[in-house]
């Protein structure tokens, strides 16, 4: 399926969307970037820390509402669009419910049970919990004091990327996981971004790399490139210029301006955002070492 | 043995934070200063020191390559465990993680960390990335190293946020408020190290930085100043230290700035 | 480490246990066995459902509790051992405290979390959580009614059987996990039992398949064939009959008295157990159809 | 189409069974009979239905050998995920499996299964190996199909201990109870097939199956038997269908015995 069907069929107007789960890497930018080119609006966006994707999103005017551990540039500083948006209302005001990395995967994870709330570990004692529709205290059952719980937390829809996929919806993801397996299983779907599309054979030869059953799966885009300036290992490397470049861009409500329209507005898919970055800066982000898995036999 | 001219107090912070880690110790690694100074510990006195990532990642070895980020994917090769974040935060929730660092915006005099909120949340002078990990790892590690700028604005008497709880108001406090982890034992400044007072958790000021005054660092703390009886200079890095962390950081992106 | 020191040192009489965590494959009968031999006392056996392994060690007499979901022979029916205890107290009584799958893997997840207790989604209307220590009730802070939470499990040791490990305790699994990480993660310390130990760069180069850190890991034992009858993918396949054999020579006391004496007591480690089965049963399960994961690059 | 001669009660469960998975759907699939089931609605009508296993394991496709127990290697190559059993427990919390398997010792007539205890639980008669994943599926499929050895002391008023609930004592009293599954649908037995009372919750016998007479069936089970007006004889399998079971079933190991 075409990213641009993707966006408009499976993520309308007011969705939850939990992305960017595996933290810094592996981030479908080119989703975020359909969001907005869609002009979506009043999303909540779910997600632990999602780089400056999910500033961008909110310098956008596509969200309203933000349940994340972290938002802002994880190497050049704060999001200016995240700051401009909570202090003030610019280009529309965003409810922040704050969670913490462990908070919001459990939160995920409770979802993904279908059960009302989890414990949590962390949370008394930080302002985080005060105040805050997804958290509270029970008593234990069994004894020793006060519990803190969370509330689940189930997304519309999940979008995730990863290396490879068959047409199917089944997949393979390596490297790090970060929360994405419990967004996943959370969300009511999910769209996968492969970087590769691949046959079937290909992804059952190793079950044990698949995160998520193919029946969750609604939509298989085919979008090489689809996380830069975020990295994919085995694909691509992190463009860290990109993430400066940013940062001094957006500084100002019109530097976002003119940063979106060249980045998002200006290009109507991936290939082309590819191109407008740069043939050989593109190329050099690939240029990789190889670091081969040693071979496993499923020999039965 | 002396210490290569040009040392910075990112220098001497690392040195200090490394030193803070035993040999064998679980460490949730943060980025930036903390990453240094746990590849720092492993190259010299804590060689069997294991390091985890909150994205899921646990290494024995430090990456081949500088990191700006934990989920570059130098950091991926040669690790030992690549996961789920849930994973090794159930590390940290099963009481198995001996160190963590953290940074933040601001500190108090009870080691509670602000990187949320400056000013009020309903109407904040400006709004911070907030939590990522460290409240989690303030929450439940054995022990909890503290990071910052030291700034008068920095380091206040009270943080108007606690984004990661230290002591709250004090050690009593905070232990009333069932938190598994041992809070913080060190607050790592540009200027200087804090220890926590055994009783009270009140920060006390144990050493101060090569060409720092004990009144220099007064006037940059923002509740009043207690000074250890023992309060000494803090050790330099060794050249050795100094050698490994400029190798470590060859362009100086975070150890030759002004904070971590 | 020798299989009979690790048993020695890190499985004390009185251990919880948690073992056969894979369910019906990857099952590490030698490290029973060897408790077994050991004249192991007192054990509580923490498990889904693992096959024949906990009605030997309750027929030897090893246990004093079960916390597990099922117990039996999942190919011939009833377990006589376990009969014979729960019936008749020979040879001697046992606690059982009946769990589900879910509610055991949860259990364990709760316990790897350091969390007290968990919701579950499984047990109202069912007799399992009457006047059973590990369930309760709670009410909601989120609305909605009464939750049905069930109390952690922290085994003191879970023994877990991989493929391969290296020798500081990383390790391989592959194949379906069953709720092998969260009783790993939730034990205080684990024993592996490996069919290959491999250099660690082998291990290294596909750190996916890792489920645990090399820090809980207290011994690793270099024990190829220590599952079967149970297979374990890439290795060898089940040895069906065996599980008849074992239901039909258990009948009676006398009859499990004979069973133990043969395959337990009689060989004094795994390697003259496979002996004892004979060369040529063995060796056709472990004629195998190769059946390789496709290759994954962690390229950088 | 007539079914080849020889034809055992286990082909005709097994026909009944596969003929209520609907094609598409998420199936919690056990061992014995409902694999096989499972696999014979894949080869007809039910192309797309995915399976389930507890362990770890979910397949569109049959495993390519017969299978003792689900976790024989032949049925790890060719699935389409390997993983946890909290993962795939989780897909049976999030309410998103379809229809659940299970069989047991004794069935009561609103679908209670026991597996666990014959007499009373402080001094069994018999102890029976338990719920495995039994309870859970009876919890939370959205259609609980039941298979049982029809015998007069197997089909009880009402079982001695509940391992796996179905309506409990009336479809109410499931609901009260928050359960979220929707409880038996089906009681396929080697005598016939009973459907549950829309209201009640109650069994009702739907048909019998060939060569079976309603009269046997209700000296056969110990509740004041109830019959559809509208009750048939069982559909019996298709040559089509009896020579897939065969070929599943090579030996007959199941569906040539007595009872699944």
């Amino acid at each position: 399926m075409e990213l641009a069907e993707a966006i408009g069929r499976f993520v309308p107007d007011g969705s939850a969307v939990a992305t960017g789960t595996c933290l810094e890497s592996m981030i479908p930018f080119a989703a975020g970037h359909e969001m907005i080119r869609q002009r979506r609006r009043d999303l909540t966006l779910i997600g632990p820390i999602a780089d400056i994707l999910f500033d961008q999103l909110i310098g956008a005017g596509c969200v309203v509402r933000i349940q994340a551990a972290w938002v802002g540039n994880v190497s050049a500083g704060l999001g200016y669009a995240y700051r401009r948006a909570t202090e003030q209302g610019v280009p529309r005001s965003i409810v922040v419910e704050d969670y913490t990395n462990y908070t919001v995967a459990l939160a995920l994870w409770a979802g993904a049970h279908g059960m009302p709330f989890v414990p949590v570990r962390s949370g008394p004692g930080s302002d985080i919990v005060k105040d805050h529709p997804g958290f509270a205290e029970i008593a234990s059952p069994f004894g020793g004091g006060r519990v803190p719980v969370v509330k689940a937390v189930r997304p519309d829809v999940a979008i995730i990327a990863v290396q490879r996929a068959d047409a199917g919806g089944n997949a393979h993801l390596w490297s790090h996981f970060g929360i994405t397996e419990e967004a996943g299983l959370a969300a009511d779907r999910i769209v996968l971004l492969a970087e590769e599309i691949v046959d079937q054979s290909v992804i059952l030869s190793d079950p044990n790399r698949v995160l998520f059953p193919a029946f969750m799966v609604c939509a298989v885009v085919h979008c090489p490139g689809g996380c830069h300036p975020s990295p994919v290992q085995g694909h691509y490397g992190r463009d860290h210029p990109f993430y400066g470049e940013y940062h001094h861009a957006t500084r100002t409500p019109d530097g976002m301006a003119v940063w979106l329209e060249r980045w998002v507005y200006g290009v109507p898919d991936r290939a082309a955002y590819l191109e407008a970055l740069g043939r050989e800066r593109w190329d050099a982000l690939r240029r990789l070492r190889s670091a081969p898995a040693a071979p496993v036999d499923y020999a039965w | 043995m002396v210490a290569m001219p040009g040392l910075t107090p990112g220098e001497i912070m690392v040195t200090a934070a490394a030193r803070e880690i035993r040999d064998g110790e679980v460490v949730f690694v943060g980025m930036r200063l903390p990453l240094i100074a746990f590849q720092l510990a492993k190259f010299t006195h804590a060689p069997r020191a294991v390091g985890i990532f909150e994205n899921g990642i646990v290494r024995e070895t430090p990456s081949q390559e500088f990191l700006l980020t934990m989920g570059d994917p130098p950091n991926v090769v040669g690790a030992n465990m690549c996961t789920r974040m849930s994973v090794v935060m159930a590390l940290l929730g099963r009481g198995r993680v001996d160190v963590g660092f953290i940074g933040g915006a601001e500190v108090d005099r009870f080691g509670n960390v602000n990187s949320s909120y400056i000013g009020p949340r309903s109407k904040p002078k400006v709004k911070l990335p907030g939590s990522g990990g460290a409240c989690d790892i303030a929450s439940l590690a054995g022990r909890l190293l503290v990071i910052m700028s030291h700034e008068r604005h920095r380091l206040r008497d009270a943080v108007d946020y606690v984004t990661s709880p230290g002591f709250l108001r004090g050690r009593d406090q905070r232990q009333a408020t069932g938190l598994p982890g041992g809070g913080p034992a060190a607050l790592i400044t540009t200027l200087g190290v804090f220890g926590f007072d055994a009783e009270t958790g009140e920060a006390v000021l144990q050493s101060y930085h090569s060409g720092v005054s004990i009144d220099q660092i007064r006037e940059q703390t923002g509740w009043p100043l207690r000074v250890s009886a023992a309060v000494r200079e803090t050790s330099v890095p060794t050249s050795e230290e100094q050698a490994i962390i400029r190798r470590l950081d060859p362009q100086g992106f975070w150890t030759r700035q002004a904070t971590g």
